[in-house]
């Protein structure tokens, strides 16, 4: 009597499992084509920093003054700056990350005295070779320009 | 009269050699239609979109996979029984080949309507078990060898509903000829009649081509890849045709049986479409079923597919044959 | 098939009381298992519908001029045909209402005695195949189809025997019924092969038909007979094999109520009146089966005399009882042996259900200690079986003394006087033994009563539900006993169609044979019951005879002698006697002969399958080649 | 009709494929008895078993042809092989031949092959003198139940106590696991 | 082909082949594989005779499933004995399975 | 004449390498299985083979920069990670946390272990065999993944939490999007009820299966949905209450067989009481600043500290010494799946291989928190 009474509940469990399935058939996909179509970031996406156009200066206001290569985990941040004259603040000339290593943590732009970094919303990364990663950031400034 | 060989064989050989020719073209375009079937209706029954690339919705994808595995390097792992292991792929393609030999797809269109022609399919079925077992033992893997041995035990042990189950149609048509079983159906197909069994053959023909949710031989969360874990290339694709061919036979057998062959449906008699038509509509609507239901359900365990099979499916379709005896017993 | 049959009513209720119960038990196994009420329940339900059937049928058929038979073909071998069916005449009818009866009270019963077993389901499974089987068997047509039925009741009883197989006693015992009552019927099969072989037919009714004396010869017919008659000797557990019996006590009591009173020893009794005029064709048989019954009832008898179980006690008298039936069959009384049977169910299943209620209330068989905790508190089973007991004893007016008085009538009309004289001794011994217990348990020894341990408060924790459960049936089963011996006339004539029970009235022997049941009656009222009796009877105070009997005539040992000696002595035997002569040096070449025969041999059974096969290949093809160019 | 029928007589045809069925009869005969790895027997079996089925299709009954393949190849050579791949050490451990042993066996076999060659060829076979013709399905399963229905049953009966007797030989009494 | 001769020998050879096979394998299942040769020889020659000779045509056809019936118990039994066997004796060597050796 | 075979020959049992590379031991775990046919005998997990240092590393870092690690180590629940560690950092160093800051951290990790139980329903599905439940419930938890991308950027490894506060504050539209989620999660209960939780084959593949009964589980120091199901009703967030849990009302489920099912069935009822914790957090979101005054580095007295936070697998536990310089003197993290994973060498024995998988997968085992 057990048996004959389980094998119907599990019958009948099994056809409105299928009919869960089936009601889903018509739906529209969830997935995005991604090649064909492409997705909007959000604003608070996380992709390799960049450094902030400044309208005032025309130009970004890192300083070099090296706090991000201090607080960055991994050690990803090479900056070099020269006083464009003497007596004058220090202008960072050169910014690298590598961003294979990067972990996102953000802690460069937190601590960033002078702002001037920010997230990319870049995200189609993909290198054939590791050293692809390093992006230069005064190239993409004066791309972005 | 007694046949001889030369009766079976035919003296039209041409039609013989066109019709092989037919058949391997029949299992290769359907199994390519099978998975991309598949694909497609897994997509979206998972709300995806499935292979969407090469040709209108994706529909080449499975011939570019094909040629893929095709180029494939062979690899034959070291420790292997060689003869077997390259045995086993080839092996696993004569039953099925041979179980098309009798499918009606048409009035017409049957290779050899042999007198006991339902006998044929179920004992070449006995080749695929076999071709399982060579390729799991000769892999010399310890996940192959558990699969292939899961694949026959599961194989033997719904043989029996199945065969108990297709009993009550020869039964009912008399005879064991498949175009006298469609015949038979012109009015009222069998699964009107018996729908119990045709659920049963359904479950049973589901487990005997291991398919969720009974793939316990190749349970990949659990074996890997079961039997054909060790298998690349056109060797693997070889199973997979043998395994796609395989749900092709079990529906048509199916549709055969219960569900009036190449005759129309009820009431849809005036419409001009030929019986191949019907035929192929029907295996597709039931692999479609087959489909959806391995999209649906998790899988079972070892020990309770064997229960499954041996507390409820034997009894029940033992029990369905009786009464079925005694009701055609008594109508007759 | 045609669905004539449906229509007709006999043989509608005739299929639905045989097949009623194994649908029961298909049912139990199959699927109700696990809930025992309920499969107490449809077993119940079953016979109870069987009982329906059968009563049906007999009122249907009370003046029935010709037997009924309807038979299907379920067998074509070559030239023999094997039909199975049903055969409905006076004696089947009867059978079929006592097993019916029998055995749907014993279910009621067991309602209240299996209370609360694990195994309860599993038990009215066996009951039902056991009804099933027995009562398939009451209606057979033919022999074939009896024998088949005939060895069901041996498994089923083997099943219920040894129900609690967790007992190694039970267990053996099951085993022990089952190889012995097997013994027999080898004989029984063989003899109808040879019946089957000579007269091609196994139907009943044929071979009570009068073509078998011309088919068969005089020597045939006693051959086969005895052979058959061995099936008797089993089931019915006649001498000498007749020590399974009591050792299948084993079982709970209602089986062996069941057992005792109307199925299983009852069918071999069964079987003989069913070929009667068969067997009466051979006169040189029926005093063989005279003597076996008379051998039996005597043996038996002593032995109940001594012991101290209340169940073997009942288990001897069956086989008493049932070897007065055969002595009354043979010595040519169809009716008065049948009309014991009849009335040896009642009252025998009544014995057994009350020691029943004993049994379970007390839970020991010793009649002493049953009668020291205050057996004779339980009102209903004590006089109901104090009623059973004189029916046994052969007392007036109930049941037993008609139908016992009918066979001495019979064996008062046989030339032989010895039989009558053994069967008036055997009613003394019964009265004696039956009333031995009855004072035991109703007049506890002051002397032993004073050891009582405290259990006589025991009584009456079982619940008073369950008791009127067990003593509805007993009631019944007491009304029957009084009142069934007043219908000996209306069922003889009924049973043999004709009142052909016209032969002497022994006037005098009535009162002799009442006069010897009241004398045992007084002997053990002397001896057990009386104020300060000592509870130690004649046979006890003679300590080889009290022995003897205990240990059954050393039957046992016989067999087991037999095995040894015979079976497994057979082929040591002359290797044991080649070690003596070797022993005492004699005959030193022989000792080397034997041990190089022995070398030889073991060398010959080396094992080594495969080189024996080659030699009998080899010897294969010679031969071959011999037969080609030689033969 | 076509240009292939011209050019192959089908009779010859048929000829051809009776010597292929025989050579696979034999070869899977042979691999079923000389290789020493018991699988390679099995296999060897299974070939020899669908070759004899392939005999018995030339001798007209297609249905025992597939009946010898449902039962011998999907039944027993199945069991054979699940068998030893359960049981390990049934082909882990593979006798060594033992030479004199095959000797004798091949001369017994030898002389049994001679002496059965020799009543073939004296024996003159004679056909029955009345031959039925009644091929069908239909009338084995007649004969099955009326004629022979005890042989039947008995041998229902068999392999019940077969398979039970199997249970009860091989059970170990009771899981296995821990 | 069309004829009794060759079937019987090749019936015959089966039959020798698995005698062969019976007598030298040292691996029970080495001599049930045998054994199943044998009883093949035995069919075919039932099939040969029912084809060739026989008055019925059915009687052969049914004979060969009765083999083919009773050659399915026989494995089922051998092979449990076989298992049964090698749990004792630690080997499936026939010749090991030899407790009668004095 | 061949000799008897050697014991270790007949004696049916083998051995199994169940990983490190196998599609349902969920990372690089290796259990060494003894088997008797499909029984298992013994069996024995592996770990190590995703070992990267991350406490060792700790120590060269100073204390903000551990924060990426915390979140690679258990992946699929890291803000439950960064909450633990920041709020570790906050008590030995005295920060106050602003209450929208602790607002937030308690929504965001509430999310995280919806999320977190959500693909562990959907992977132990797939680990049943059943692969369609697992692209629903990525499909849930896509919404989830959305909504914590707007406000922390990361879609897995999050490093949100601030010393002091969380790295950005959240807005309108996140509160609107996670309102609509959780609607849309209750509604798809019910058909992961009807597919999953009610469906006879998964009941099969679950009751009475791998039973961890009380006892064992607190022996072996198991935590989170596993010693739940097991019938001990101990959750860090109410045993030893932390950030602003005391003021939101909601159940610890908790299951009495301690099989698979009721692991299942407590994870599945964790989710429901998120959302309920979800919900009142959104009610009562405070206004105010999201960061509150934290120096630059923290410089946290000399002295040792033990912080516990209930991660979707359990009690996660830091413990921190500080020499009183902005560096660790060592820092050590108790996670939850190790505590679970040893459970297994108990629990395995005589289940099949199938039920290995159902087992294994039951206790969600993070394989890199595990080796760390």
């Amino acid at each position: 009597m057990g048996l004959v009474r389980e094998v119907i509940l599990g019958s009948w469990s099994l056809i409105t499992g299928m009919g869960v399935t089936i009601r889903r058939y018509g739906r529209r996909a969830i997935t995005t084509q991604y090649p064909r179509k492409r997705l909007e970031m959000s604003p608070g996406y996380r992709g390799h920093i960049e450094l902030v156009r400044f309208e005032e200066l025309g130009s970004h206001n890192c300083v070099a003054c090296g706090t991000c290569v201090r607080f960055c985990p991994t050690h990803v941040i090479k900056v070099q700056g020269e006083k464009p004259r003497a007596r004058a603040p220090k202008r960072a000339t050169l910014y690298f990350i590598d961003f294979s290593h990067c972990s996102l943590c953000g802690l460069c732009v937190a601590n960033c005295p002078t702002r001037t970094l920010k997230f990319s919303t870049e995200y189609e990364m993909a290198h054939a070779c590791r050293w692809e990663g390093v992006v230069d950031l005064m190239q993409r400034l004066e791309e972005s320009a | 009269m007694w046949q001889t060989a030369v009766d079976i064989l035919g003296p039209d050989l041409a039609a013989i050699v066109a019709g092989a020719i037919g058949l391997v073209a029949l299992v290769q375009v359907n199994t390519l239609f099978l998975v991309w079937l598949e694909r497609k209706v897994s997509a979206h029954i998972q709300l995806r979109l499935g292979p969407m690339e090469v040709g209108p919705h994706g529909i080449l994808q499975t011939l570019v996979d094909g040629v893929k595995l095709l180029g494939k390097e062979l690899i034959t792992p070291r420790h292997v029984d060689r003869k077997l292991y390259v045995l086993a792929p080839v092996v696993v393609f004569t039953g099925v080949l041979a179980c098309l030999v009798v499918v009606p797809f048409d009035e017409e269109l049957q290779l050899r309507d042999l007198n006991v022609g339902v006998l044929l399919i179920f004992a070449f079925s006995a080749f695929n078990v076999l071709a399982i077992l060579m390729g799991g033992w000769s892999a010399n893997n310890k996940y192959s060898l558990l699969g292939a041995i899961r694949s026959v035990a599961q194989n033997v042990a719904y043989e029996i509903p199945l065969l108990l189950v297709v009993l009550n149609v020869l039964l009912w048509t008399n005879s064991m000829q498949m175009s006298t079983i469609v015949a038979a159906q012109s009015t009222l197909w069998n699964v009107f009649w018996m729908p119990v069994a045709a659920v049963i053959y359904l479950i049973c023909a589901t487990a005997e081509t291991n398919r969720a949710p009974f793939d316990i031989p190749e349970a990949e969360s659990e074996l890997v890849a079961g039997f054909h874990t060790e298998y690349s290339g056109m060797r693997f694709a070889m199973f997979f045709l043998a395994e796609y061919s395989n749900m092709f036979i079990v529906t048509a057998v199916a549709t055969t049986l219960f569900f009036g062959g190449w005759k129309s449906p009820p009431l849809l008699g005036f419409l001009p479409v030929p019986g191949v038509v019907w035929f192929f509509l029907k295996v597709y609507a039931l692999i479609f079923v087959i489909i959806w239901v391995r999209w649906t359900f998790p899988r079972l365990r070892f020990d309770q597919l064997m229960n499954f099979s041996w507390k409820v499916m034997i009894p029940v379709s033992l029990i369905h044959l009786i009464v079925y005896a005694g009701i055609i017993k008594i109508i007759r | 098939m045609n669905a004539a049959w449906i229509q007709d009513p006999n043989l509608l209720a005739a299929a639905l009381s045989a097949g009623a119960p194994l649908a029961a038990f298909a049912l139990i196994m199959l699927l109700t298992r696990p809930h025992p009420r309920l499969s107490a329940g449809i077993s119940i339900t079953a016979i109870a519908v069987s009982l329906a059937g059968a009563l049906f049928l007999l009122a249907r058929n009370g003046s029935m001029t010709a037997p009924i038979q309807v038979t299907g073909r379920w067998l074509v071998s070559g030239e023999i045909h094997i039909p199975f069916g049903f055969l409905l005449d006076p004696l089947s009818l009867l059978m079929l209402a006592i097993v019916a009866t029998i055995s749907f009270l014993v279910q009621v019963y067991s309602l209240g005695y299996m209370a609360g077993d694990p195994g309860f389901s599993r038990y009215y499974g066996c009951q039902s195949l056991f009804a099933w089987a027995m009562l398939t068997l009451s209606i057979s047509p033919t022999m074939i189809q009896l024998y088949i039925f005939w060895e069901l009741v041996g498994l089923a009883s083997y099943l219920l025997i040894g129900f609690w197989y967790e007992k190694f006693s039970a267990s053996e015992a099951g085993k022990k019924a089952f190889v012995m009552t097997r013994l027999g019927d080898i004989a029984f099969f063989l003899g109808l092969l040879i019946v089957l072989l000579q007269f091609g037919n196994l139907n009943i009714l044929d071979m009570n038909g009068p073509e078998v004396a011309e088919r068969l010869s005089p020597g045939l017919i006693t051959l086969s007979a005895v052979l058959i008659f061995g099936g008797v000797v089993g089931k019915s557990a006649q001498f000498p094999l007749l020590t399974w019996l009591p050792d299948a006590m084993e079982g709970p009591t209602p089986v062996s109520a069941l057992l005792h009173s109307a199925t299983m020893v009852a069918a071999g009794v069964y079987m003989f009146a069913r070929i009667f005029p068969f067997f009466s064709l051979s006169p040189e048989a029926m005093s063989l089966f005279l003597a076996i019954g008379t051998i039996t009832m005597l043996l038996s008898s002593t032995m109940a005399m001594v012991t101290r179980d209340i169940k073997q006690v009942w288990a001897y008298s069956t086989i008493s009882q049932l070897g007065f039936m055969v002595m009354g069959l043979a010595a040519g009384g169809y009716a008065a042996g049948v009309f014991h049977l009849t009335t040896h169910a009642g009252f025998k299943a009544l014995l057994f259900l009350c020691s029943g209620v004993f049994i379970h209330h007390y839970e020991t068989n010793d009649m002493f200690v049953i009668g020291r905790r205050g057996g004779r508190g339980l009102l209903i089973p004590m006089i109901c079986m104090s009623l059973a007991a004189a029916a046994l004893s052969g007392l007036p007016p109930l049941s037993g003394f008609f139908s016992k008085e009918a066979i001495m009538g019979v064996l008062a009309d046989h030339p032989n006087p010895i039989w009558l004289a053994a069967g008036l001794l055997g009613a003394f011994l019964t009265a004696y033994y039956t009333f031995r217990l009855i004072f035991i348990i109703l007049r506890p020894n002051a002397r032993e009563a004073a050891h009582a341990d405290g259990h006589s408060t025991h009584a009456g924790h079982h619940g008073a539900g369950l008791y009127g459960l067990m003593a509805a049936p007993l009631i019944v089963l007491a009304a029957v006993t009084l009142g069934l011996g007043f219908f000996e006339t209306p069922l003889a004539a009924f049973l043999t169609r004709a009142a052909t029970r016209a032969a002497g009235h022994h006037a005098w022997l009535l009162f002799v044979a009442v006069g010897l049941a009241l004398a045992g009656t007084g002997l053990a009222w002397l001896e057990f019951g009386r104020r300060g009796a000592a509870q130690v009877g004649f046979v006890e105070r003679v300590p080889a005879l009290r022995a003897l009997f205990a240990q059954r005539w050393y039957l046992d040992h016989l067999y087991r002698l037999l095995l040894d000696r015979v079976i497994y002595g057979l082929f040591s035997n002359l290797f044991t006697r080649n070690d003596r002569r070797v022993i005492d040096g004699a005959i030193d070449g022989l000792c080397k002969a034997t041990v190089g025969g022995g070398r030889l041999l073991a060398f010959m059974q080396s094992g080594m399958l495969q080189y024996n096969l080659m030699v009998i290949f080899g010897v294969l093809a010679v031969v071959g080649l011999g037969f080609l160019f030689f033969g | 009709m076509t240009p292939l029928q011209e050019l192959v007589d089908p009779g010859l045809l048929a000829q051809a494929a009776f010597a292929v069925i025989v050579v696979f009869t034999f070869t899977g005969a042979l691999i079923a008895v000389l290789p020493r790895n018991i699988l390679y027997n099995v296999l060897g079996l299974i070939l020899c078993l669908t070759g004899i089925a392939g005999l018995f299709l030339y001798l007209g009954s297609p249905f025992i042809a597939l009946m010898e393949l449902l039962i011998y190849v999907g039944a027993i050579c199945i069991s054979i092989v699940f068998a030893i791949m359960l049981s390990r050490p049934l082909h882990l451990s593979l006798p060594k031949r033992h030479l004199p042993k095959v000797l004798g066996a091949g001369a017994v076999a030898l002389a049994v092959f001679g002496v059965l060659a020799i009543i073939i060829f004296r024996t003159p076979w004679h056909a029955a003198f009345v031959r039925g013709n009644d091929w069908s399905i239909t009338s084995i399963g007649a004969y099955m139940l009326t004629r022979y229905s005890l042989v039947f049953e008995v041998m229902s009966v068999v392999l019940l106590v077969a398979i039970l007797g199997a249970i009860l030989i091989t059970s170990t009494g009771g899981r296995r696991a821990p | 082909m069309n004829s009794l001769g060759t079937y019987l020998f090749i019936a015959a050879a089966l039959f020798v082949i698995g005698v062969f096979g019976l007598l030298q394998r040292r691996s029970l299942i080495g001599m049930l594989i045998a054994i199943e040769l044998m009883l093949n020889g035995a069919s075919l020659n039932f099939m040969a005779f029912n084809r060739f000779l026989g008055p019925d045509p059915v009687i052969g056809q049914v004979y060969t499933l009765f083999i083919m019936g009773f050659a399915a118990a026989e494995t089922a039994i051998a092979l449990s004995i076989i298992i049964a066997l090698f749990r004792r004796i630690r080997s499936i060597n026939i010749e090991q399975a030899r407790e009668l050796r004095g | 004449m061949a000799t008897p075979l050697p014991e270790s020959v007949i004696e049916q049992t083998y051995y199994l390498n169940m990983g490190p590379q196998h599609p349902s031991t969920h990372g690089v775990l290796r259990l060494f299985l003894k088997l008797d046919g499909e029984y298992i005998i013994e069996a024995d997990p592996v770990v190590g083979y995703g070992h990267r240092g991350h406490e060792k590393m700790a120590e060269s870092h100073f204390y903000e920069q551990f924060l990426p690690n915390t979140s690679r180590m258990d992946y699929l629940s890291g803000l439950i990670y960064n909450h633990g560690y920041v709020a570790a950092l906050e008590k030995m160093a005295g920060i106050e946390v602003p209450p929208r800051a602790e607002y937030i951290r308690v929504i965001c990790a509430e999310l995280n272990r919806v999320c977190s139980h959500l693909l562990w329903f959907g992977t132990y599905l797939l680990d049943l065999g059943g692969i369609t439940p697992f692209l629903y419930a990525f499909d849930d938890r896509e919404q989830i993944m959305d909504a914590l991308d707007r406000i922390t950027g990361s879609r897995l490894t999050y490093c949100y939490c601030r010393v002091g506060g969380v790295a950005r504050d959240v807005d309108a539209e996140f509160v609107r999007a996670i309102r609509a989620f959780i609607e849309r999660l209750r509604s798809r209960f019910e058909d992961y009820h009807t597919l999953v939780t009610k469906n006879v084959i998964f009941i099969h593949r679950t009751r009475g299966v791998g039973v961890i009964d009380r006892d064992t589980a607190l022996r072996f120091g198991c935590s989170g949905p596993v010693l739940r199901a097991s019938g001990v009703p101990y959750d860090i967030r109410r045993a030893e209450p932390y950030s602003v849990y005391p003021r939101f009302e909601f159940d610890i489920p908790t299951g009495t067989a301690g099989d698979v099912l009721a692991r299942y069935t407590v994870r599945l009822q964790e989710m429901e009481q998120s959302l309920r914790i979800v919900e009142q957090a959104l009610e009562g979101l405070p206004e105010g600043p999201f960061k509150g005054r934290a120096p630059r580095k923290v410089h946290p007295p000399k002295g040792d500290c033990y912080f516990a936070v209930e991660s979707a697998r359990g009690a996660l536990g830091y413990y921190i010494v500080s020499d009183g310089t902005c560096y660790p003197y060592r820092l050590k993290v108790r996670v939850p799946s190790f505590g679970n994973l040893q459970v297994l060498t108990e629990v395995l024995p005589g289940t099949l291989v199938a039920d290995t998988v159902a087992i294994l997968g039951s206790v969600d085992i993070v394989v890199p928190e595990v080796d760390r």
